[in-house]
């Protein structure tokens, strides 16, 4: 699975793009963003506060609760500021 | 006279570039050579200035190459689906662009003036919100002042209440 | 980078021609050499052929000399009273006006985008039933099918209701 | 007094403007639009539904009931059709 990272979750992170085989307990996008979170201190910083990270999946918006169901490509981005 | 085109044979495009636009370019291609337009809207987003001890330089606009494009023609054909648009242009750039610059332009053409403004308030609405794009800012020595973590600009709650003016266009946010 | 220019010191300005006008130059002056500009709303009202029997060849617009310059002015204050604006250029045409060309420009200026498309949406909507001008429609040979006596077009009542969603500017009409 | 017509009250009355002293009895805008149209038949006929005449006083809109006042342009106009 290809995970990407916008804005401050990419600067946090500190990669722009990375790929991960999640284990099968991870479900949803929220699991993958919690999954992520525990695997080291910049992972935690970037998923600190679930509340302002936006997920997409395949390019789409999605909810946290959005099963990923075999998605190829998820993305984790603050609220967006375009326009 | 040419003879009117029929609206599907308009022009509707999306367009992420690094480049500045040329906005009266844009619209006026929505118009030209036909007979059927009875209106034509046209916003242009700037880079503004402002004042302080760490005045901005510039902004810098990060995008998700793809997804943008494929966002922004999304609300595009949700904004054909709810006005009889005749033609459509967006264009967003990303990269860096400095205070007096465009950064976003939407141009919409219609038989009627309602559905022309109505159209391109609705995207410039949903592109804030929804478009992936991220806005950093870039001020002079010492950075004091930056409003957000790293310079990052925060997302407006203003920004959602002008998009919650329209129902969701997709049941995603 | 020049500075950025109080309020105003911006272009506020209305016109009657009837020579054809560049609605990218037009709009194109509110925010140039400015950094303080944040949207740029443009609205360009063309003449629209139609179909049937007896198309129409031409718009001919007749106006009120010196009312119709006092009444634009009069309502660009009325929209500088309700709006920030940082600029604004009505330009309407008389004459006569054929398919594909323009016939009215509204341009507004100011640092965010709702002020930008309301004001523009005001102005639009109050020229269409406070300026004095008065269309009237030249058709192909034959003249079947003209709306109204002579030729002449018809007030709508869509454009009261549009003006009318706008408290009046003045206690006149 | 400078009267003014537009459109088709102007091809009705037959002529684009006119110099008239009203009598007294003529106070308000819809006095001067009676007496006007029992002048002649074309006035008649431009005046003919005053529901769809629309007037000016010094040039600036005005109900039928605005006293004329000494204003010295008056104009008669159908509803406007600009923009």
């Amino acid at each position: 699975m290809r995970i990407l990272y916008f804005a401050w979750l990419r600067e946090r992170v500190g990669v722009a793009e990375e790929s991960l085989d999640p284990p099968d307990t991870v479900v949803s996008v929220a699991d993958l963003a919690r999954w992520l979170a525990g695997r080291d201190e910049a992972h935690a910083a970037a998923f600190a506060d679930p509340k302002v990270v936006r997920a997409a999946l395949d390019r789409r918006h999605v909810k946290p609760d959005t099963p990923l169901d075999g998605a190829r490509e998820v993305a984790f981005f603050p609220p967006m500021t375009g326009g | 006279m040419s003879a009117p085109i029929p609206p599907d044979g308009g022009i509707f495009q999306v367009r992420v570039q690094a480049e500045p636009f040329d906005a009266a370019v844009e619209s006026a291609r929505l118009s030209t050579g036909r007979t059927d337009v009875g209106a034509v809207v046209t916003f242009t987003g700037l880079c503004r200035a402002d004042a302080g001890a760490a005045p901005l330089t510039a902004l810098v606009l990060e995008h998700y190459p793809g997804m943008a494009e494929e966002e922004m023609a999304r609300l595009l054909a949700e904004a054909r689906s709810r006005w009889p648009l005749q033609g459509a242009v967006i264009v967003h750039r990303h990269g860096r662009i400095v205070p007096g610059e465009p950064i976003v332009l939407v141009a919409t053409a219609s038989a009627h003036r309602g559905a022309a403004f109505a159209a391109a308030e609705f995207l410039m609405d949903w592109l804030k919100t929804n478009a992936p794009f991220w806005k950093k800012e870039e001020r002079a020595a010492g950075d004091r002042g930056a409003p957000s973590a790293g310079g990052w600009v925060a997302a407006k709650s203003a920004d959602d209440d002008a998009a919650a003016r329209w129902t969701a266009p997709d049941d995603a946010r």
